[in-house]
């Protein structure tokens, strides 16, 4: 056995490995014993350390599109808005004392029709992350999202969501005033549309903050962006104990548009150009528009379609359980 | 006779004590958690619970292995907690009132919200509205269960949405906030309620205090997310001691579904 | 003529008055004036000055029921809340950052039946005063009291509203976070509500943060309460240029319940015991009780009464014009 | 040539530039007041505006007297402004498209909203409601018209209760905020449009400035109320610059009438 090969193996996994691996070196040394016996604990620690690469590999290959998700230069909400709409107008505020920059809210044309736009907002360059929060929203950038939600169903526009945020604000004014109160809310206000609701997950979909505006009717993923109840780090750090197993958090947690689709979480991912968006991020926009006027092509002829029912039982139905099912009382 | 140490003040009692008092502290006032069977047994009318899909347990879909796999935190979480999830469900009278009923278990899990409490609340709330009943929920949850991935997520639009087609059968739904409950739980279900009852210094947040020292880089207010501060802040109706819970729940009940003079 | 007697007059009433007597003290001083002339202006005079006279008896009345309407011995809302409602459970915040003492929420049972209450909170003592801000609001308090107008929706429970403010809070932080709106908002809401609505005016209804809960399918008044579009304080500094000219301001204003009443504006006056409220609040709250009752009960068995519209109707007819109708384009 | 000074900076400017300039400052960027039928004429297609209800005036009801009775402040108002009340009321097409529209004129007694502003909203409304057309507005107010007493305050309730019946009919309504926007009428038809367009500088509050300062016995800050700080409190949708304003109001005209493809 090559002991030094293993090392590169993750710690956390390698623990357990390492163990064994001390254990037959030590039966090694116990004079008489070899055979059979010892052949088939070396060929167990094998298929074991053959696992632990698979995994390893595995998380490599999750860990990488974690880090194309947050890319900065892949195209985000802004650039996609200009590149698909017509004559965009972005409303501002909550009318209540705040306008969270972090989410971008407006009206704009796409194929002749006007259509219902929300999308979490980065911003770019570093004064504006930081203004924006990067892309994580206080309680009232969900409530400036829930105006153009009511703009949507009294005038029947289509709505489109573009997700792209680390997660909702962790902050102590956020808590506040009703961080969890807002994401409530707002998931509950998207189930009370009647229009059609396309959600397009562009980068990160960071938990609670993502879902708070991603309740679609049909919901695309980009090939390179993630979607995830938490994200890799934060997953390590409680369940691993060790931040560092973020690689392993990120393939456990099953964050990737590959995952997504067969979980049937998503409905669609949309390919990206050769390497990822943000090395054309032009056609990656162009890719988007194209489905995009698809969709709300296909949803605008479905004059008699149930969107609001069709978001209920398609969230309702998700989960998977064993056991009793129900009994009435 | 054995000690309990209480969780915030540090001062022992008596075990008897501690049970006779409800599980709150005698020195400090802490209401320490409760598991799921002693809150209905402390909420309900004697002998009027009865449980709903009570074997329904949950299954390690994404096989997710953190130190340890899911399937076997499972097993030892029901061995533990003698329960088979985070939440047991049914139906109960308060005060001679019918209501439906979900009690949140912290010891299972953290009281983690996955595919199974999704379920639960789900069935809970369908029992409400083919019955026309109104609906509670005792909150206990440290968030979403990690296990089950963005399954677990997913459980927060579907316990929204369940509860959305509830209220719009004017049925009413009342959560009871219990030490502690962040994450995931707080930002779906337990925040869409008509009326949000707390007991007293329980944690309630999205973030925990941890998170967000992380995040903002410096010490969080020692109330943060307590009770107090909830209420001052605006977030939640009231603060409720645990002793006065069935007479307070009982009374909404009341209001709520007496009909007889409105219009 | 005694000059000295006009003097207890009202300054601002009296400057054109007092330059008559000294026109007059000047002609008596001209030689061979006098006669017919002189005693025609005489006469003019005095039958001013009686009219001042008038103007201000009216004005010191009107100002007696301001200064009553203030009186803090008068039962306030909590007063009415605990008088007449069995199990009243009351509800707080906003859920959005902030809980306004200065408005109080909740439910009740009178006479078998749940009604839904709203209530301006001047608080007792002058501590608890400063706390609730002398029952001035905060945008916070109107989205508060939006939250049970919603219940009283939903659950079909009548609307009964408790009005006592000096006016909606005018503070740097009440209109960054949207004063304006949030009462607009408020009467919007009251609006848009199918239950009967009921307003009790127990006080000072003072201009848009009264109005903001007082969208009544029917409106009493207690006999020495107020409402009125600004505070005679602020009108006489606005019109008069003068604060001291209060008293006239309050007599112009028309705010008494006797003047509303005349303006159709209200209902219905509750009158007070002997000397008013303050004298007995145990007695008004009796009455006030009753009154509720009543017209609570009225209001349930009207079982196809479109209150919704009762309201808008009510409250689109009122205005005095003159010159063109509509005339359709 | 006859100068102008501007309010804000101070600075002269020839009546041309100033005309010419839409009456902004060339210096400064403020943008001072207009007429009603000044900002009709920049902001509707030439010649498709026709007026309603033009004749209708105030009456002197509660025979209200200050310094001088409000009959005689109707006539003066009448005289100066050219127009018979705060209000000009109408239809008009922008960019091509017909809407109905409400402008207020300062210079009839500070814009002040008594009955007659009531029921020309009303008209207004009606009108819109009618014929399936949108709504605008453009506020210019100090408040509620004081000598018309409790009968201006009910003119809040009246214009939002028109709003609401509007807005129920599916019909789209913009409030634009223009120097300066205070009391009664912010706190009602103004702040419940679906979308709030300001002119830069404009000041938009409830209570002014100096009504805030006496209450809370210290000074505001200098853009208290103003534009610029409204977007930051989210209290606006957009700045929009007299230059650009017709544009902005045509394209968003054509966005919410635009029902070609909508489900
Ligand atoms: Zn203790
Ligand atoms: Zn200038």
């Amino acid at each position: 056995m090559e002991v030094e090969k293993i090392k590169n193996l993750h710690k956390s996994f390698l623990k357990d490995t390492l163990k064994s691996v001390f254990k037959i070196e030590k039966l090694k040394r116990i004079t008489g014993f070899s055979g059979v016996h010892f052949n088939d604990a070396e060929k167990k620690l094998a298929e074991k350390i053959e696992n632990y690469r698979k995994v390893e590999r595995e998380a490599i290959k999750s860990w990488r599109i974690v880090e194309l998700s947050r890319d900065e230069k892949r195209p985000h909400t802004p650039d996609y808005i200009n590149g698909i709409f017509d004559d965009f107008i972005s409303f501002s505020g909550d009318r209540q004392g705040y306008d969270d920059k972090s989410i971008i809210t407006g009206l704009g044309i796409l194929d002749g029709s006007t259509v219902a736009v929300i999308g979490h907002n980065k911003g770019s360059g570093i004064k504006e992350r930081i203004e924006y929060n990067f892309g994580s929203s206080m309680p009232q950038g969900y409530r400036k999202a829930a105006r153009i939600m009511d703009i949507a169903q009294r005038f029947g526009f289509c709505l489109v969501t573009f997700i792209d945020t680390p997660g909702a604000y962790p902050a102590l004014e956020a808590e506040d005033s009703g961080q969890a109160g807002a994401i409530a809310r707002s998931i509950y206000e998207m189930f009370s549309l009647d229009v059609p609701t396309i959600t397009v997950l562009i980068g990160e979909g960071g938990s609670g903050g993502a879902l708070a505006l991603a309740i679609g009717n049909f919901i695309m993923m980009l090939e390179n962006s993630t979607y995830s109840v938490i994200s890799p780090e934060g997953c390590a750090s409680i369940l691993w104990r060790d931040s560092s197993a973020a690689k392993l958090a990120s393939r456990a947690l099953k964050l990737t548009s590959r995952d997504l689709l067969k979980l049937g979480v998503i409905d669609k991912i949309i390919y990206e150009p050769m390497g990822g968006a943000q090395n054309n991020p032009g056609r990656m926009i162009k890719i988007v528009k194209s489905y995009l006027k698809n969709i709300i092509k296909k949803y605008s002829n479905l004059k008699d379609f149930d969107f609001k029912t069709h978001r209920a039982q398609k969230y309702e139905s998700i989960g998977i359980t064993a056991g009793s099912v129900q009994q009435k009382l | 006779m054995e000690k309990i140490i209480c969780k915030k003040c540090g001062k022992n009692i008596s075990e008897e004590d501690f049970i006779g008092n409800l599980k709150v502290c005698v020195h400090c006032g802490f209401h320490d958690m409760l598991s799921a069977h002693e809150r209905i047994k402390i909420t309900a009318d004697p002998g009027s619970f009865t449980e709903l899909a009570k074997d329904m347990h949950s299954v390690d879909f994404l096989k997710f292995q953190d130190l340890k796999p899911y399937s076997e935190r499972i097993e030892e979480a029901i061995q533990k907690s003698g329960i088979n999830e985070a939440v047991v469900a049914g139906e109960a009278a308060i005060k001679g009132i019918m209501a439906s009923i979900c009690v949140m278990d912290f010891n299972f899990m953290g009281g983690s919200m996955g595919s199974v409490v999704g379920e639960k609340i789900k069935i809970t709330a369908d029992n409400s509205i083919e019955k026309n009943l109104p609906l509670l929920i005792f909150c206990a949850s440290g968030g979403a269960r990690m296990q089950e991935g963005i399954i677990s997520l997913m459980q927060m639009a579907k316990t929204v949405s369940c509860i959305k087609r509830l209220k719009q059968e004017g049925l009413a739904y009342f959560c009871i906030i219990t030490h502690p409950t962040t994450g995931g739980v707080s930002a779906s279900f337990a925040t869409v309620a008509d009326i949000i009852i707390t007991e007293p210094g329980a944690l309630f947040c999205f973030a925990g205090p941890r998170v967000v020292e992380q995040t903002i880089k410096k010490e969080v207010p020692a109330d943060f997310g307590l009770a107090e501060r909830n209420l001052k802040n605006g977030l939640v109706d009231m603060i409720v001691k645990r002793h006065d819970m069935r007479d307070v729940l009982g009374k909404l009940l009341f209001m709520f579904t007496n009909k007889n003079l409105n219009p």
